[in-house]
């Protein structure tokens, strides 16, 4: 039947159904279709903390929300055009998010009386009226998967359990996605289980043949594919893009990878992933706790590998004591917080950004460690190798602040050339660098504090050197011999040394990219100046967009290092009236630039354990105009 | 659950350590740090026990690294000139668990003590032991905490008054020899400070076995628990103290049994770590079981040799991997 | 070190808390909160389990306290109507010993998994069993990370693949039973979620118990590791369990004896928890010892006792202490 | 022998030998004397973190400053006019602290070759002629005193031992001491062993005797009593107050004490005095690492105790989590931190102040948390009941910020009136305090998380209070009711409100007392303010009267309470013109103000390991002049 077709420029669809009902694979292929098509996309996954929250309940909702367009964007979208919704407790959990008219279409299957009441709902609201400012399309999904997957012979369960394949297909005829890459992933998926590999592949294509061939839907959409620099591209989530930089910065140091961490949500998966590159020759070692991760990453930094520990803020907060002892020891570490609602337990499946005051401050005693952090989940990526380079120049541990949505967002990342990472130099000592007083022929001593004096890092000088045996610890250490020293001038001096060091590294740092167009103009331009970091970058882009598009001027820079803060960053805020500081916290950026520039940075904070949207920011913004 | 027969046969704790061409004496191994324990302390004859041991190994020097938490016997470090790190309270176990797993050639050693070991790091120890990581743990046992002056600790007995016990420990002790048998060690030794042969010996089999090897060293502190072993020194201890050795029969109750250190199943062994009247010393357990560095690296190098590309090439095709496509 | 004997008669683990006059049904348990665990869940079980047990108990609701710390096991306490704190993990054990030490009036359970007990709780645990903090401690042992998403834990069987092992394991597990022994704990038992009658009966045991009762629960986790204990499940594993009654003659290797849960050395309920084949379950151990709780009480008592004063004027005494001077 | 008498109003004394020589002894008897005879007084022992250290070295040297005068005095002492020395070590490691002119008496008797090579002397200083600008007086302290005790048939070695006493007789005949405390002390102290308590108090009254019996001394001096405000009075260490006001708010509101805690230094002395106060219902629990110390409390609060822990930086690293959980729970939970030398094991026996921020931010997500800091030995004791009025009356963990200078430096303690205490009303819950839909008459379900409308706490029910049932946990949860909540609206207030909870604190503090009496003047006076916080309030009020005293004007404010801060605050920093923060870390308070009212405070940042002393605040008070 032919269809009329309306061009779009960018869609959000939100698919959202029961834990158990698969709309985390549902989006997943329906991005990497996009991806392939050759839309520009991010994505947001939303799951409960429960592994199956009781069935049919609100809790229990899980779901993926994909934004892609014609044309490069920075989120997955302030709200969904389209809900796909499996059950009622989905349709209930996600109404509120959605604009009138938007488009909806649900399962019927799942609203009956007891699903419905599930849900909370007194009535049911397909018949009640309450959905009459959407455009609400009714399927029996459920009831059409069972039917077309019969021929397999499948239990009744099992065969509903190819729904999401049948919406996956509808919404693929839809929007115009290519299809093959899902039948090959399916393929792939259940080689081991024919009919279930099958019937699953049938769903699929019966879903896309259902919007091909009945009339349910008047209108295919067409969003045609985003100019893309030109290159190989992918569709990479943050925690992905984390563990490639990590193996990425191993290979560029020539150093083995240690991986010392204890599972957390949401940072578990990095272990997942780096536990399958052992043809790297990286070490994957699941501590008995956080702790017990640190302690042994920062053992194989010492021995000489790169030591790496990954955690979410729970983690950070048990590793604090051996952070400081890194910080004293001065050897090269990364921590890695992949960030997630607090405080405490919090909610451990949504994102935040609350623990940067941790990251700077949550030691005992002076203990400056860098902070890095990445703004979309394809600059993980290289936010890890930056990290790295860092860690392993200035003889430091460095915090990599991701968070929950960087990690499971995804969006297309353009594959870089290997000759264009940076290489990393462990450069380790391998002599003796003091001289003795009774020495009458060159250095005949190793001192492990003796500083190089661009860097002021110290030596790295591995077990299995000889003549380099040392000892080192927690305790204060002698400037230089780095024996034991209680002398109060030393410590004064060591203290501000180590700060020193940190400090030092802001003069490898890049000059930060205002945003500004209106610099060019000469003309005084933009008042307002927006500072972000890590994963806000994309909220505050589009509502810089949307501000713009309203005919204002607005400037915006994102900062990727924290600590030490970039040294022309204190120039570019003197030069705007008004600095906005929007975070996934109470202000812990904001606390920063105020401390440090005594400028009146002003927040716009909400700690909702979602993105920001684009919306409030840009009326934040115009609150300053 | 019992023990598994070993994977494989394992060689020496030592085996993959480089070892010396030259001669060592103990003065190699002493480093120019001054010594900074009290007058007496039992942790100086230890000290000199290990410094006049370790040329025995033959090892190179810079191959050797010793890891300590904080106490005053996890000073022990500083005096040694090897490799070394003094480190956080209670944690040697993991920081010594990521050195043994990333350096097949390094001759790991822990150095703790009844607070550091048993109490905030009581965890990390019996990890460490049921993955039977390739360290010597010298535990020295004080029955106190020394370095904050005199608090109980795992191992005071009950009833003990200390600084903070004005009327009185209640806490039941730990007996480490039994904690670490319920922990699935595979090597378990006491010793004490006083009798350099003895800790010698003990020492050498510890360092020989493949796996975690917990040594616990009856140690006096004369500042805060003077004469806890005293009835374990000397001659007049001969009927408190039972010499433990291979094939030795030894009963317990109404039991009698040769001791079997290898035995496989431990149970004899803990039936032996109860006994309190005499105290045996010496090696309880020593059986083989496939050690946790050694299976991870094991992972890694068949993974590595599974792969003919170089390095450069691997990272490409990870970078690579997957959906993709491209513009042009 | 053997247990020594009581200081003195033990009551029941409950003698001081409050008794109801009312009679009770699983439902007064039942909070009104939704219960979150997968379909087929054996956590299930288990709670409906103690939900029909504890009106059998006769206690005052309000005097029971239920503490967890993170897992799926450890949402347990919000769907009992008493009171509950679902802690941070691994630190139930700690969190509860301050509980039971500050209140004699209360009844203290704690609900912990392998991971939060064994992983990163392991130190806690131990410490509370060596004190005898008068606690019950259900252990949910499914052998699996469950909340986190399917990685090994520390009773997971060697060579398990998971999302963190993609080759197998290689840490050799814990037996949780050894490892309480090794630990001097003085009640210890095991039982299946299936089997309801007999976890009631352990369960019962376990809160009559004066002291600290670990039981580990074999739980099974149908999304994770279905089917882990699935050869002890009915008619057809009556020969691969040993159901352990205190006289039953037990086999282990060429030894027979009679089982007695209460003898006070532990070597022989060690000697059986070693056992795999059959894989023997109800109580190895059950002794009495004074508990930790019931003696710092006593030494508070014993002091506030021994002064008639007021708590003002025992302040008073208290700040005028020492060497005072006054100006006038 | 009549001997001219010199009138001195103060006098600054430091006895130095090796650790074993028992300097802190001798120190704290010559303090209680100076009490009790009524002068002004301050203290600062200063010892290595060896147990002993090698005998004769520097690194083993322990020492005991007292600072005692005629008028109230702040400190004890920028430097000291008269070092007692008990062997070569003593000398060398103290001597750079010396100003040309002061008294030096030494132990001659340990001036052999082996114990000047110990303490690193090449030749004899008490004849190299290197003291020649000192009043150097030789004395044989070991000999005279072994010759005295002869009588009772002590090895040398014990008799020897009683060197100390000797010392502490001449010491008391040169400043006119009062005796019998000393000899009475020795009484009861040796009491089970008469041979040493009389070799002892007869070594004290040779010391005595021999001051005024040989003509070595030339001028004794009188220093007269300090006019003090009426009332009883005892010397008391920091830790000592701090123990005492724990005691005295568990008694003030009615609540038993749980300690749980773990030995580290120098926090260990509260745990060992709480110990010893079992009379008082006080239970301490020696846990088995920091986190089940703080566990163990939280559970202890949880049924309806006062709990306690106490710890150092180390300590409180491993604390931040379960910290954290506390703020989800709105539990009252104090944390004591003594406060040491960091990062990492630091400097264990040395003070520091540089955990501050580490209070304020050291946790994972939004966790805010009242701090309370001492700012004498004595004022331990009312910031420990400040501390628990707080967090009893707001449900809330507090950080109560000692350092090892309070900690173990002493000074004379009114002791106040027990009915000027202020009393504490933990107020617990016992009935319902929400109204279901069902019920018809009244309140009948307990809501854990509905507020007090005033102070934003949350009801505090303990177990045993029948109908009251209730689950808490590290989840966010839902506003009033308590159930874990996942929504984003609800996670948003929450987190706000957990910081207004805290914020509202300032409402029931008392306004800051600014000590400017420039300011009543009308002319303007002083434009330079001086903030501190913590333990620097002794030094910053000695280098503010020396500034003064040099005819300038200056102004000095003092801050108990760091979180939240006090709401006159903002106003007094912007009378002046110009503000100085010392502190003794690298500007912590400093970018707390900065931040908050982007105020240009200027930093003076030392971190010795020791207090500051009122000369470097002087100068830097003058440079702003
Ligand atoms: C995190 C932390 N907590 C506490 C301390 C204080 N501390 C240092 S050593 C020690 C106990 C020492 O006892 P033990 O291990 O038996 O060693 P010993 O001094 O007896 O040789 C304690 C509690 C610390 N340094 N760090
Ligand atoms: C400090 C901290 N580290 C890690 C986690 C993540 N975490 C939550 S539960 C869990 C393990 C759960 O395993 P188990 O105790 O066996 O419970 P189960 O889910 O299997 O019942 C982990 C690693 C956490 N919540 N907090
Ligand atoms: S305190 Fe005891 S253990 Fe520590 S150095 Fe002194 S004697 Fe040895
Ligand atoms: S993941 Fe496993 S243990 Fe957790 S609720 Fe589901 S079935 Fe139970
Ligand atoms: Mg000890
Ligand atoms: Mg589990």
């Amino acid at each position: 039947m032919p269809r009329q077709v309306t061009r779009l420029d960018r869609v959000v669809i939100r698919f959202a159904g029961d834990s158990g009902d698969g709309m985390q694979l549902t989006g997943t292929r329906f991005t990497q279709e996009s991806a392939i098509f050759g839309n520009d996309l991010m994505t947001l996954p939303n799951f409960p903390a429960e592994i199956r929250a009781p069935q049919g309940t609100i809790p229990g909702v899980s779901s993926f929300q994909i934004h892609f367009a014609d044309h490069d964007i920075l989120t997955a979208g302030d709200a969904p055009d389209v809900l796909v919704a499996m059950n009622p407790a989905a349709l209930r959990a996600n109404l509120a998010d959605l604009p009138k008219g938007a488009t909806i279409i649900v399962d019927t299957h799942d609203f009956t009386g007891r699903n419905l009441a599930k849900a909370g709902y007194d009535a049911d609201p397909l018949e009640s009226g309450e959905l009459d400012a959407y455009q609400l399309h009714r399927v029996d999904l459920t009831g059409m998967t069972v039917e077309a997957v019969k021929e397999f012979g499948l239990s009744r369960k099992d065969a509903a359990r190819a729904k999401n394949m049948f919406a996956l297909g509808l919404l693929c005829w839809l929007y115009g996605r290519p299809t093959e890459s899902t039948i090959g992933f399916l393929e792939r998926q259940f080689a081991r289980a024919p009919e279930i590999r099958d019937a699953n592949i049938l769903a699929f294509t019966t879903g896309w043949n259902f919007g091909e061939t009945t009339e349910t839907f008047a209108v295919r959409y067409e969003i045609a594919p985003a100019a893309q620099a030109p290159g190989t591209y992918r569709n990479i989530t943050g925690n992905l893009a984390l563990a490639h930089g990590l193996v990425a910065a191993a290979v560029r140091s020539g150093l083995p990878l240690f991986l010392g961490s204890y599972p957390i949500t949401p940072a578990s998966d990095i272990l997942h992933e780096l536990s399958r590159q052992k043809v790297f020759g990286v070490t994957t070692f699941q501590a008995e706790d956080e702790i017990a991760g640190i302690g042994a990453a920062l053992g194989a930094a010492y021995a000489g590998s790169l030591g790496v520990t990954t955690t979410s803020g729970p983690g950070v907060s048990l590793k604090s004591e051996a952070i400081g002892l890194a910080v004293a020891l001065e050897l090269p570490l990364l921590v890695v917080n992949v960030q997630r609602g607090g405080p405490s337990t919090g909610l451990p499946t949504k994102t935040e950004q609350a623990d940067l005051l941790q990251a700077m401050y949550g030691r005992n005693g002076e203990a400056p460690i860098p902070i890095v952090a990445p703004s979309t989940p394809s600059d993980c990526f290289a936010a890890a190798l930056e990290a790295a380079r860092i860690a392993i120049t200035w003889r430091t541990p460095v915090m990599l602040l991701s968070d929950g949505y960087l990690a499971n967002g995804s969006e297309p990342w353009r594959i870089p050339d290997l000759d264009d990472l940076p290489a990393i130099d462990p450069g380790f000592a391998t002599t003796p660098n003091h001289t003795s007083k009774a020495s009458s022929n060159g250095a005949d001593e190793f001192w492990p504090y003796q500083r190089d004096p661009e860097t002021l890092a110290r030596p790295w000088a591995v077990p299995g050197t000889a003549g380099l045996e040392h000892r080192i610890g927690g305790l204060e250490k002698g400037d230089g011999h780095g024996n034991i020293s209680y002398d109060p001038a030393n410590h004064d001096l060591m203290v501000h040394t180590r700060a020193a060091k940190v400090a030092r590294i802001a003069d490898t740092l890049p000059p930060l990219t205002v945003d500004d167009p209106s610099a060019a103009r000469g003309d005084g331009g933009a008042r307002v100046l927006v500072v972000g970091w890590g994963s806000t970058y994309g909220p505050i882009a589009a509502g810089v967009r949307l501000v713009r598009g309203a005919g204002h001027d607005v400037a915006q820079v994102h900062l990727r290092h924290l600590n030490p803060l970039p040294r022309d960053l204190g120039e570019i805020l003197k030069r705007y009236d008004r600095v906005l500081v929007p975070e996934m916290n109470l202000g812990q950026l904001s606390l920063l630039l105020r401390a440090r520039y005594l400028v009146d940075a002003v927040g716009l904070n909400v700690v909702r354990g979602l993105p920001l949207t684009s919306g409030e920011i840009a009326d934040a913004i115009e609150e300053l105009l | 659950m019992t023990a598994e027969p070993s994977l494989h046969p394992l060689g020496s704790g030592l085996e993959l350590v480089p070892t010396s061409h030259e001669p060592q004496s103990g003065k190699d191994y002493t480093s120019d740090q001054e010594v900074r324990w009290c007058p007496g302390c039992g942790d100086y004859a230890v000290l000199k026990a290990v410094q006049s041991f370790l040329p025995d190994l033959g090892l190179r020097r810079e191959n050797i690294v010793f890891v300590s938490g904080i106490g005053c016997s996890s000073r022990f470090p500083y005096y040694l000139d090897t490799f070394g790190m003094h480190s956080i309270h209670g944690r040697a176990p993991a920081i010594a668990t990521g050195i043994a797993v990333s350096r097949p050639d390094l001759s790991v050693w822990v150095v703790t003590g009844d607070g550091d070991a048993l109490s905030i790091g009581g965890n990390h120890l019996i990890h460490a032991l049921r993955r039977n990581v390739n360290l010597t743990i010298l535990l020295f046992n004080n029955r106190i905490y020394g370095l904050t002056k005199g608090q109980y600790s795992p191992t005071s007995e009950a009833g003990k008054v200390t600084k903070s016990t004005p009327v009185g420990s209640i806490d039941h002790p730990f007996n480490p020899v039994s904690l670490a048998l319920g922990a699935e060690a595979t090597f378990v030794a006491r010793t004490i400070d006083s009798d350099r042969r003895h800790l010698t010996s003990v020492l050498a089999a510890a360092a020989a076995h493949r796996g975690a090897a917990l040594v616990e060293i009856y140690q006096n502190c004369p500042i805060f628990n003077d004469g806890a072993f005293d009835d374990l020194r000397g001659p007049a201890s001969d009927d408190r103290i039972l010499r433990l050795e291979p094939g030795l029969d030894v009963t317990v109750g109404d039991r009698t049994w040769r001791h079997d250190p290898t035995a496989v199943d431990p149970s004899d062994q803990f039936a032996l770590s109860r006994l309190e009247d005499p105290v045996p010393v010496g090696i309880f357990r020593q059986v083989e079981r496939a050690t946790y560095d050694d299976e991870a690296r094991e992972q890694v190098a068949s993974a590595v040799a599974a792969s003919t590309a170089t390095r450069e090439e691997r990272l490409a095709g990870l970078l690579n991997a997957g959906d993709t496509w491209t513009v042009v």
